[in-house]
C-alpha cells in the first residue's frame, strides 16, 4: 500500500519519486509553463503530478508494461516531458528523439531501442513514424499531442494525448485502486533502473544509446544544483532539443531536483521573444548562439542615431575595462564603478532587458571553444557567463567553472564529486556521479569507452592549467607530438588563430616534425574591408592573400598566439615557427573542407605537400599549382608563388599573471 | 432552367442533402440599372459553394443580397428554412451569416486581437451595466471570449501579429485577420468575397488550406467568390456561374468547366 | 386652445392683414439670405476644388472687412485700401495653400476641417492683434456705396386697406445687385474660362486634373483667393449694414445650414439655400418668435437644416449617395 | 530605457488585459496619482489650485466626454459646450429642489439630464454622417444656448439671468460649493470625480461596448454586418459622452466658476473642448488629459511667461497672441502628428521599451 506521503518520505532515487516529493512540499508552486494561446499556461507541481498520473494510467490501460521503451519525438512541449515522467513512473524507459531527425535516423533509433510506444508532437512527426512503420516491429501504439490535421487518420493504434488521459481519469474515477496502483508503480522503481536512454548524435558511424540510471542522474543533478545554488525560485526556458543531454539535465533533471519552473516556448521561431518574456534565472546556450546574438546587437545598433551609437560604444568600452572585474568582485577604481553604474543604467541594463538576460544568475556555455572577446563581452555586461565541459556519457557535467574564477580558454576544475585524470596520451578520463551504465545493446562500444578501472575515456585531449582549470585542446586522436615529444594539438592552435577576424581558416602541422607550422586563409570580408579602409587595391583573392601588408597583419596575429602559448607550460613547445597564407580559399567543392566546413587535414596535407615541405626546408617562398573547381563546376588550375614567414619563438613562461592576458 | 435540373440531379446523387440557403428568382436593380436578374440557386449544409463569373457579373451584389445589405426588388431568400423579405445586416449576422469583403474591411484603428474580438460581439450577452465597470460577469465573459479568439489566432497562425494595428499589416495578413474575424462569429454560413484577391501563390495556398480546414474542422458551410479558376476548382464542391447578372450555369466544377456558355462568357463572346 | 390658435392661425392672419409688413420682412429676409449665400459661396468654392470644408470662411469675411477698414483708418485712401485688401486676401490664400493645404494633402476630411478651425483661431487672433478687438464702422460711403433708403407706399397694402409702407435700404439693394453680379461672374468663370474648367476637373477627380496638366497647388491658391475676394465683398456689404466685428463669426456659422440645404458643391444651391434660410428665419422670428420669447433666429436656421437632413440628407441639389460594400 | 520587461510574463488573460500590464507603467501612474493627491494639495498655491488644476481637471473630463463620441465612436460634435451647460443647469435646479442632498450625488445625477438631451440630438446621427452631423450638433448648441437665455425657470428667474452657485454641503457638513468652499475641498471633489469617471470610461472603452463604438467609427458597414446595431451603438455613445460632459459642466460651475451665464457655454467652449480632444489625440483617454493640459496651461504660461521674460504687454494683446499661437499650434500638430500628443508619447514609449535599439 503506497501513497504519496510514503514515497516522499522514502528514498528519492527516481524522478517520479522526486515529482511526488515536489507535489507535496511545493505543490502550489509553478512547475511548468508553456506559451500557448497568447499567455503562459502554467501548471503547478501537483497539477503536473495529476497530468502525469492520468497519462500513466492511460498508458497502462493501453498495455504499457514495466521495461517497455517509449520514444518521445518532438520539440519542448510540456506533454512530452510529462510523457518522460509517466514512462519512468511505470518503470519503462523513455527514448527521446531529435525532432529534426530525418525518417531514416528516426527509424534507426526506434528500431534499435525497440520501442513499444511512441509519443509524437504533431502530424509531421506522426507522418515520419508512419513512413517507416513497417520496420518498427515492436511498436504497439502511437500517441500525439497536437491533433491538428490528424482527425482523419486511422485511430486503431493512434491516440490523442487527451484520449489517453481521459482513459486515465476514467479509471481513477471508476476504480479506487488506480491511484494506489500508480503510486505502487512508482515505489517499485529502483535507483538502479535505466532512467533514460539518450542517443548521441554519432559523429562517427551509428549513434549510440547512452543508458543512464536514475540514482546517478539524480546524484549528479543534486551536486550541480547545489553548486549553482538552484532553488524552486528559479525559472528556466527549455528551448534546447528535448533529446539532447543538455536539455534533459539542465531542465528536467535539475528541475526535478531543485524544484524550479521550466518554461516551454511557443515555437522555435518565437524562442528569442519568449526568452525575453520569461527572463530566466538560469540559462545555457552554445557559443554560436551568443555569437549570433552579438552580431544582431551590433547590426541593430548600426541603425541607431549617431549619439546613441556613440554612447553605446563608449559604455561598452567602459564595460570592457571594468565589467569583468566588478563581476568577479575584484578591486575597481571609484571612477570605474561610477562610469559602470551609469553605463548600467543607460546601456547594460536595457540591453540585457531586451535580450531577456535581466534576471539571469548563472549562464553556461559549452560544446566548442568560445572566442575570448565574445565571452568577455557578455561577462562585462554583468552576465555571469561560465563554461562547463561535459558529455552525454557523464550525464553532462565533467568540469564547471566556479563563480569568480572564470576564463574563456579553460573549462574549469572538476565538477563536485568528479574525478579527472589525464592519460599519458593526454586524453581526459573521468569518473563522475552521473556517469552512464553503458551503451544500449552495444557492449564492445562500452568496453571501448570505459576501462577496467572504471575510467570513462572522453576522447578529448586536455591538460590542467596552472590554476587547476582543465583546458580541452583537441580530439585526442588528432593530438600528436613534435619530435622533441611536446604535445601538438592542431585544433587548439587553429582555434586560437581563428579567433582573429582576419583569419578564416587555419591548418596546423607538426605531428612528428621538429616544430609546428600553419597554413592560413584570410577572411575576405574582414581583410577586404581593411584593405579598402587603407586604400590597398587588389585584383583577386590571390593578390590580396599575397599582399605584404596582409602578411604583416597576420604575422602580428600569429605572434600574439605564440605569446599566449608561451604562457601555457604544456603548449609552449608548440609555438608556431613558420606560417604561410594560402593563395586560394579552402573550399568544400575541392574536398578541402567537409560539407560542415571542417578542415580535412590529411587531404590538405597531401594536396599541398610541396608547401608543407617548403615550410620545413627553410625556403622563403614556394611556387605551387593546384586544380580548382569553379562555381559553375568547371575545373581549372591556379598557380602562385607563396611567401613563407618565420616567427619569433618565446621562452616558456612558468608562473602566469592574469594581467598578462 | 437546365441549371435547376442539374441541381436536382446532383441532389439525388448525394441523397437529398440538407439545403441551408435557397435563393429563388431574385432580382436587384439600382435606379433602373439591373445588377441581378432572376437568379435562383441553393447552398447545401456543409458544402463549399463557389460563385464565379466575369467582372460585373453581379457576384458581390449577390452576397450583399444574401447578408441583407441590399434588398432585392423581387425574389425570396430562404435561410435555414425561414423565408425572409427585408432584413437588416445585423439580423443576418445574428442568424449565423458571416462574411469577408473583396477589399478588406477591417477596423483599421484596432489591433488584430480587437478585430477578431469584435467578431464576438453578438455572442457577448452580458448587460451593458456590467461593462461600465468591466467587472463581474462582463469581465469573465470578456475572458472566455478572449480564449476563443486566441484559438482562432492559433488556428490561423497569426500569433506574431496579435497586438499589431491591422492598418500596418501586409495585405495577405489583413485578409487572414478578416477571415479570423468572420470565424469568431462562429457562423453557420460563411461568405467569402474573393478571399485570395491580390495574393501571391504561397499566400493563396495558405488561404486555401485554411478555408478547407474551416470547412472540415468546424463544419462551416462556405460560399465564396473567386477569380482564380484553379483555386475554385480545387476548393469548391459546386459552382454557380453568373454573367451580366444572370445565372448561366450551376453544377460541379467539372460540369461547369465543360459548359459552353461558361467558356463563352470567359472568352468574352458577346451576348 | 388659443395657444394652438396663436401658432397655427394668428401669424397668417397678421400676414394677410399687413401685407406691406410681410413684404418688408421678406425683403429683410432676402437681404440676410443673400449674405448667408455669399458666405456659403465661399465654402462651396473651396469645397468643390479641394474637398476641404473651410470653417474659416466666416472669419475670412471679418478679417477681410477688418483689413479694409483698418487700412483706411491707417490713412490709406479708400479705393487703394480696397485694392490692398484684395492683395492681402491673395497673400492669405497663398500662405494657406503653402502652410496648411500642401502639408495636409491626403489627410482625412476631419483633419482638414480641424485645420481650418485652427486657421479660424489664428485669423481671429491676428485680426485682433493688428486692428484691435473693438467693432469698426464700414467705410461704405467712401467706397461709393449708396446710403439712405427708398420708401414705397403701395396703395391698400397697409393694415385695413390703408396705404402700406415699405422702406428699402439703398445699401441692401446695392448688396443684392452686387451679389447677383458676382454670382454671374463666378458662373462664367467656372464654365467659360480655362482655370474655371480646371477647378471643376479637380472637384471631380484629382488624377484627371493632374493629367490635364494643372498643378493642384495653383488651383488651391486660386480658389482660396477667389473665396477671399467673395469674403471681402461679403464683409463690405455686411459691415455696411451692421458694423465690422467678430460677432460676425457666429453669424457666419449660419452658412452651414445654408450648405446643408443647398448641398456642398452647388453654387445655385448656395444661393437658394441662403434665401430660404434668410427668409425662413426672419419670418419665423417675427411671426412665431414672440410665442417663445423671441430670439429663435439664433437656432431656427439649424432647425430647418436638421429637418432637411433627416428627410433629404443629400440636400436640395446634391446627388444621392449610394453606399457600396 | 527605464523598462525592464524581461520576466514580466502573463499567466492569465486577466493579467494580460490589465490597463497597465507593464510594471514600470504602474509605477508611473502611481507617481502621477501621488502628485495629484498629495504633492499638489500640499505645495500648490490657491492660484495654482483654483486657476490651473481645477479647470484643467474639469476640461480633461469634458474632453474625455467628447472623445467618447468623436474619438471612439467617430461622431463629430460641435455641441459639447451646450451639453456641459445642460449638466450645469440641471445641477443648479437639483440643488434648488433638493437643498440638503449631497452635492456629489446631485452632480452625478445632473449628468443623466444631459445624457437624455444628448440622445435626442444624437438621433439624426443614424441618418447623417461626418460633417453633416456637425451641423446637427450645432443646432443643439445654439438651441440649448437659447434655452439657457429664454427659459427663466432654468436660472430661477434671477434678474441677472445667470446662475449663482448656492452653498451646499456633503460628507458630514463639509462645505463643497459656494464662496465658502475652500479651494482644496473643491479640488479634491473634482479630482475624485475625474478619477472615478476616467476609470469607468476606460472600462467601457476596453470592453464590448467600446469595441462596438470603434467598429462603427472605423467601418460602420462592416460593423453592421458583424451584428452591431448602429442605433444602439451611436445612441449609447451620445448618452455616455453627454453624461460625462454634463458632469464636467456641473463641476465647471459648482467647483470652479461659482457662477455662470449662458455665454459660458457658447460655441467657443465647444471648440475649445474639440481642440483639446484633437491635440491630445482622438480615441485616447490619456490624450484627453494631455490636450486639456496643453490648451489650458499654455495660455497661462504665455500670460505669465511673457512678462517674466521682459516682454510685458496689455492683457488683451496677450489674449490675441495666445489665440494666434494656439491656432498656429493646432495646424502645426495636425501636420506633424495628426494623432495628437498621445501618439508622440506612444512613440517615445516604444523607443524606451526597445532601448538601446532603435527598433525591436
Amino acid at each position: 500500500m503506497a501513497d504519496a506521503a510514503a514515497i516522499a518520505g522514502g528514498r528519492l532515487d527516481t524522478f517520479p519519486k522526486l515529482l511526488v516529493r515536489n507535489a507535496i512540499v511545493r505543490g502550489g508552486k509553478p512547475a511548468m509553463r508553456e506559451k500557448d494561446l497568447g499567455i503562459w499556461q502554467t501548471w503547478t507541481w501537483s497539477e503536473v503530478l495529476d497530468e502525469v498520473k492520468t497519462f500513466a494510467l492511460g498508458l497502462q490501460d493501453l498495455g504499457f508494461e514495466r521495461g517497455d521503451t517509449c520514444a518521445v519525438i518532438g520539440a519542448n512541449r510540456p506533454r512530452l516531458y510529462w510523457t518522460i515522467a509517466a514512462v519512468q513512473a511505470l518503470g519503462g524507459t523513455p527514448v527521446p528523439v531529435y525532432a529534426d531527425a530525418i525518417a531514416e535516423e528516426l527509424a534507426y533509433v526506434l528500431e534499435h531501442a525497440d520501442v513499444a510506444f511512441a509519443v509524437a508532437e504533431d502530424q509531421e512527426q506522426v507522418d515520419k513514424v508512419l513512413s517507416v512503420g513497417d520496420r518498427l516491429k515492436s511498436l504497439r501504439h502511437m500517441v500525439y499531442d497536437e491533433p491538428r490535421g490528424l482527425e482523419k487518420y486511422d485511430h486503431t493504434r493512434l491516440h490523442s494525448f487527451e484520449a489517453i488521459q481521459t482513459k486515465g481519469r476514467e479509471s481513477l474515477r471508476t476504480d479506487q485502486t488506480a491511484e494506489v496502483r500508480f503510486f505502487d508503480e512508482i515505489e517499485q522503481g529502483k535507483g538502479s533502473d535505466i532512467s533514460i536512454i539518450l542517443y548521441t548524435s554519432g559523429t562517427t558511424g551509428r549513434s549510440k544509446g547512452v543508458m543512464l540510471s536514475a540514482e546517478r542522474c539524480i546524484a549528479a543533478a543534486t551536486d550541480t544544483a547545489v553548486f549553482d545554488h538552484l532553488s524552486d525560485a528559479d525559472e528556466v526556458l527549455a528551448y534546447l532539443p528535448l533529446a539532447w543531454v543538455g536539455d534533459h539535465y539542465l531542465n528536467y533533471a535539475q528541475g526535478m531536483v531543485a524544484g524550479f519552473c521550466m518554461a516551454c516556448p511557443e515555437s522555435g521561431e518565437t524562442a528569442q521573444h519568449d526568452l525575453r518574456e520569461i527572463g530566466p534565472t538560469f540559462y545555457f546556450a552554445p557559443p554560436r548562439v551568443f555569437e549570433g546574438l552579438l552580431t544582431r546587437v551590433m547590426i541593430r545598433m548600426e541603425d541607431a542615431s549617431a549619439i546613441k551609437r556613440k554612447m553605446f560604444h563608449y559604455f561598452i568600452d567602459v564595460a570592457k575595462r571594468y565589467g569583468e572585474d566588478i563581476l568577479d568582485k575584484r578591486p575597481v577604481p571609484l571612477v570605474g564603478r561610477l562610469l559602470y553604474g551609469l553605463g548600467n543604467a543607460l546601456v547594460y541594463g536595457p540591453l540585457k532587458n531586451v535580450l531577456g538576460f535581466s534576471r539571469i544568475r548563472t549562464a553556461y556555455t559549452a560544446g566548442e571553444a568560445i572566442g575570448p572577446d565574445l565571452f568577455s563581452f557578455y561577462r562585462s555586461l554583468g552576465l555571469n557567463l561560465k563554461q562547463l565541459y561535459g558529455q552525454t556519457e557523464a550525464f553532462l557535467y565533467v568540469t564547471a567553472q566556479e563563480d569568480g574564477h572564470v576564463r574563456s580558454d579553460t573549462v574549469g576544475p572538476a565538477a563536485p564529486n568528479v574525478e579527472i585524470r589525464i592519460s599519458e596520451t593526454g586524453e581526459v578520463l573521468f569518473k563522475s556521479p552521473g556517469m552512464f551504465i553503458g551503451y544500449f545493446k552495444n557492449d564492445e562500444a562500452t568496453k571501448g569507452t570505459v576501462d577496467d578501472e572504471g575510467w570513462v575515456h572522453t576522447g578529448d585531449a586536455g591538460f590542467f592549467d596552472h590554476d587547476g582549470q582543465l583546458k580541452i585542446i583537441d580530439r585526442a586522436k588528432d593530438v600528436g607530438k613534435l619530435v622533441d615529444g611536446t604535445l601538438f594539438a592542431p585544433k587548439y592552435i587553429e582555434n586560437k588563430l581563428k579567433f582573429f577576424p582576419n583569419v578564416k581558416e587555419a591548418v596546423a602541422f607538426g605531428d612528428g616534425r621538429d616544430f609546428s607550422t600553419v597554413f592560413l586563409n584570410i577572411d575576405l570580408n574582414a581583410v577586404g574591408n581593411w584593405a579598402e579602409r587603407n586604400n590597398i587595391s587588389y585584383a583577386s583573392y590571390q593578390e590580396l592573400a599575397g599582399h605584404p601588408q596582409v602578411y604583416e597583419m597576420l604575422q602580428s596575429n600569429v605572434d600574439k598566439v605564440n605569446r599566449d602559448l608561451a604562457h601555457e607550460s604544456a603548449m609552449a613547445g608548440a609555438q608556431i615557427h613558420r606560417f604561410l597564407i594560402l593563395h586560394k580559399e579552402l573550399d568544400a567543392d575541392d574536398g578541402e573542407l567537409t560539407r560542415t566546413q571542417k578542415v580535412r587535414r590529411s587531404f590538405i596535407a597531401e594536396r599541398y605537400g610541396p608547401l608543407i615541405e617548403a615550410l620545413y626546408d627553410g625556403s622563403s617562398e614556394k611556387f605551387i599549382e593546384t586544380e580548382v573547381t569553379f562555381e559553375d563546376g568547371r575545373k581549372g588550375r591556379i598557380a602562385a608563388t607563396v611567401q613563407i614567414r618565420d616567427m619569433t619563438v618565446y621562452p616558456a613562461v612558468e608562473e602566469v599573471k592574469e594581467a598578462a592576458e | 432552367m437546365n441549371a435547376a435540373t442539374e441541381t436536382a440531379v446532383a441532389a439525388e446523387a448525394t441523397g437529398e442533402p440538407e439545403v441551408m440557403l435557397k435563393v429563388e428568382n431574385v432580382s436587384l436593380s439600382f435606379g433602373g440599372v439591373r445588377a441581378i436578374t432572376n437568379i435562383s440557386f441553393d447552398i447545401r449544409k456543409g458544402e463549399i459553394r463557389a460563385i464565379i463569373g466575369p467582372n460585373g457579373a453581379g457576384k458581390t451584389s449577390m452576397l450583399n443580397v444574401i447578408n441583407g445589405f441590399y434588398h432585392p426588388q423581387e425574389g425570396v431568400i430562404t435561410f435555414k428554412g425561414a423565408a425572409r423579405s427585408k432584413m437588416r445586416p445585423y439580423e443576418a449576422a445574428s442568424q449565423g451569416i458571416a462574411r469577408t469583403f473583396q477589399n478588406v474591411a477591417l477596423f483599421k484603428g484596432m489591433s488584430t486581437l480587437d478585430n477578431i474580438m469584435s467578431g464576438r460581439t453578438l455572442l457577448m450577452k452580458k448587460h451593458f451595466f456590467w461593462h461600465l465597470f468591466h467587472y463581474g460577469p462582463a469581465r469573465t465573459e470578456e475572458i472566455e471570449h478572449r480564449r476563443k479568439v486566441e484559438e482562432i489566432i492559433d488556428f490561423l497562425e497569426i500569433q506574431h501579429i496579435r497586438r499589431a494595428p491591422v492598418g500596418r499589416l501586409p495585405y495577405g495578413l489583413q485578409k487572414r485577420v478578416e477571415l479570423g474575424r468572420a470565424l469568431a462569429m462562429e457562423p453557420e454560413l460563411l461568405l467569402l468575397d474573393e478571399p485570395m484577391a491580390g495574393m501571391n501563390l504561397e499566400e493563396k495556398e495558405d488561404m486555401s488550406r485554411f478555408i478547407l480546414d474551416v470547412n472540415s474542422q468546424f463544419g462551416t458551410t462556405i460560399a465564396l467568390i473567386e477569380h482564380d479558376m484553379g483555386v475554385v476548382m480545387d476548393l469548391s464542391d459546386r459552382v454557380v456561374v453568373l454573367d451580366y447578372g444572370k445565372k448561366i450555369a450551376d453544377g460541379t466544377p467539372e460540369e461547369v468547366q465543360a459548359n459552353q456558355d461558361v467558356i463563352d462568357a470567359y472568352l468574352g463572346v458577346s451576348h | 386652445m388659443d395657444f394652438l390658435y396663436s401658432i397655427f392661425v394668428d401669424p397668417f392672419v397678421q400676414m394677410v392683414q399687413m401685407p406691406d409688413f410681410l413684404l418688408q420682412v421678406l425683403w429683410e429676409g432676402i437681404v440676410g439670405g443673400i449674405l448667408y449665400a455669399l458666405i456659403a459661396l465661399g465654402f462651396v468654392l473651396i469645397f468643390k476644388a479641394s474637398g476641404v470644408f473651410n470653417f474659416a470662411q466666416g472669419i475670412m469675411v471679418v478679417f477681410a472687412a477688418l483689413t479694409l477698414v483698418g487700412l483706411y483708418e491707417k490713412g490709406v485712401p479708400a479705393l487703394a485700401a480696397l485694392v490692398l485688401a484684395v492683395g492681402v486676401m491673395a497673400l492669405l490664400a497663398i500662405c494657406v495653400e503653402r502652410f496648411v493645404m500642401r502639408p495636409l494633402v491626403n489627410q482625412p476630411d476631419i483633419i482638414l476641417l480641424m485645420a481650418t478651425i485652427g486657421l479660424t483661431y489664428f485669423l481671429v487672433g491676428l485680426g485682433e492683434f493688428i486692428f484691435g478687438g473693438e467693432p469698426k464702422v464700414m467705410i461704405a460711403n467712401e467706397l461709393g456705396l449708396p446710403s439712405g433708403s427708398v420708401v414705397l407706399e403701395p396703395e391698400g397694402w397697409g393694415p385695413g386697406g390703408s396705404p402700406g409702407l415699405i422702406s428699402l435700404q439703398k445699401i441692401d439693394i446695392a448688396a443684392t445687385v452686387i451679389a447677383a453680379i458676382m454670382i454671374v461672374a463666378l458662373a462664367i468663370f467656372f464654365n467659360k474660362t480655362r482655370i474655371g474648367r480646371a477647378l471643376r476637373a479637380v472637384a471631380d477627380d484629382h488624377q484627371a486634373a493632374l493629367s490635364v496638366g494643372i498643378s493642384l497647388n495653383q488651383i488651391w491658391a486660386i480658389v482660396w483667393f477667389a473665396a477671399g475676394v467673395v469674403a471681402l465683398v461679403t464683409g463690405i456689404m455686411w459691415g455696411a449694414r451692421s458694423d465690422v466685428s467678430f460677432a460676425l463669426e457666429i453669424v457666419a456659422l449660419k452658412a452651414l445650414p445654408v450648405l446643408i440645404l443647398g448641398g456642398f458643391t452647388s453654387i445655385p444651391g448656395a444661393i437658394v439655400g441662403g434665401l430660404i434660410i434668410g427668409v425662413g428665419e426672419k419670418i419665423g422670428e417675427i411671426y412665431w418668435g414672440p410665442l417663445v420669447g423671441g430670439g429663435i433666429e439664433s437656432w431656427l436656421a439649424y432647425g430647418i437644416a436638421l429637418v432637411f437632413l433627416i428627410f433629404r440628407p443629400q440636400g436640395l441639389f446634391g446627388e444621392k449617395i449610394i453606399e457600396r460594400v | 530605457m527605464f523598462y525592464r520587461e524581461a520576466g514580466q510574463f502573463k499567466t492569465s488573460y486577466e493579467a494580460d488585459q490589465q490597463v497597465f500590464p507593464i510594471l514600470q507603467d504602474k509605477i508611473g501612474i502611481g507617481a502621477i496619482l501621488i502628485i495629484g493627491l498629495v504633492v499638489v494639495p500640499l505645495t500648490g498655491s490657491d492660484f495654482m489650485i483654483t486657476s490651473i488644476m481645477i479647470p484643467f481637471l474639469i476640461f480633461s473630463l469634458a474632453t474625455i466626454g467628447l472623445n467618447i463620441l468623436t474619438g471612439y465612436a467617430g461622431q463629430l460634435s460641435l455641441g459639447s459646450g451646450a451639453f456641459m451647460g445642460v449638466g450645469a443647469y440641471a445641477c443648479y435646479k437639483l440643488t434648488t429642489i433638493f437643498p440638503d442632498a449631497n452635492l456629489v450625488v446631485l452632480v452625478l445625477l445632473s449628468g443623466f439630464f444631459s445624457a437624455a438631451i444628448g440622445m435626442v440630438f444624437g438621433l439624426p446621427s443614424l441618418r447623417i454622417k461626418g460633417l453633416y452631423l456637425a451641423v446637427t450638433t450645432l443646432a443643439a448648441q445654439f438651441f440649448l444656448e437659447w434655452c439657457f437665455i429664454r427659459v427663466p425657470w432654468l436660472y430661477n428667474y434671477n434678474a441677472s439671468g445667470a446662475i449663482e452657485v448656492p452653498e451646499r454641503t456633503g460628507f458630514g457638513g463639509i462645505i463643497l460649493s459656494g464662496p465658502a468652499a475652500s479651494p482644496l475641498t473643491r479640488y479634491f471633489l473634482v479630482l475624485g470625480l475625474v478619477i472615478l469617471i476616467t476609470i469607468i470610461m476606460k472600462n467601457i472603452v476596453r470592453g464590448r461596448v467600446g469595441r462596438s463604438w470603434m467598429m462603427i467609427r472605423d467601418m460602420d458597414i462592416a460593423a453592421e454586418l458583424i451584428g452591431v446595431r448602429p442605433l444602439v451603438a451611436k445612441l449609447s455613445a451620445f448618452a455616455v459622452s453627454s453624461y460625462v460632459c454634463g458632469v464636467a459642466g456641473a463641476l465647471m460651475v459648482f467647483s470652479w466658476l461659482g457662477a455662470a451665464e449662458p455665454a459660458a457655454f457658447s460655441i467657443n467652449l465647444s471648440f475649445q473642448i474639440l481642440f483639446m480632444a484633437i491635440l491630445g489625440g482622438l480615441g485616447s483617454l490619456v490624450g484627453s488629459f494631455m490636450g486639456a493640459a496643453f490648451i489650458w496651461i499654455l495660455p497661462v504660461l504665455i500670460r505669465f511667461g511673457m512678462p517674466a521674460v521682459g516682454i510685458d504687454i496689455a492683457a488683451e494683446t496677450v489674449e490675441h497672441t495666445t489665440r494666434m499661437i494656439v491656432g498656429a499650434l493646432i495646424i502645426f500638430f495636425l501636420i506633424v502628428e495628426p494623432h495628437g500628443l498621445v501618439r508622440l508619447w506612444q512613440i517615445a514609449k516604444e523607443k524606451l521599451r526597445v532601448w538601446p535599439f532603435p527598433y525591436v
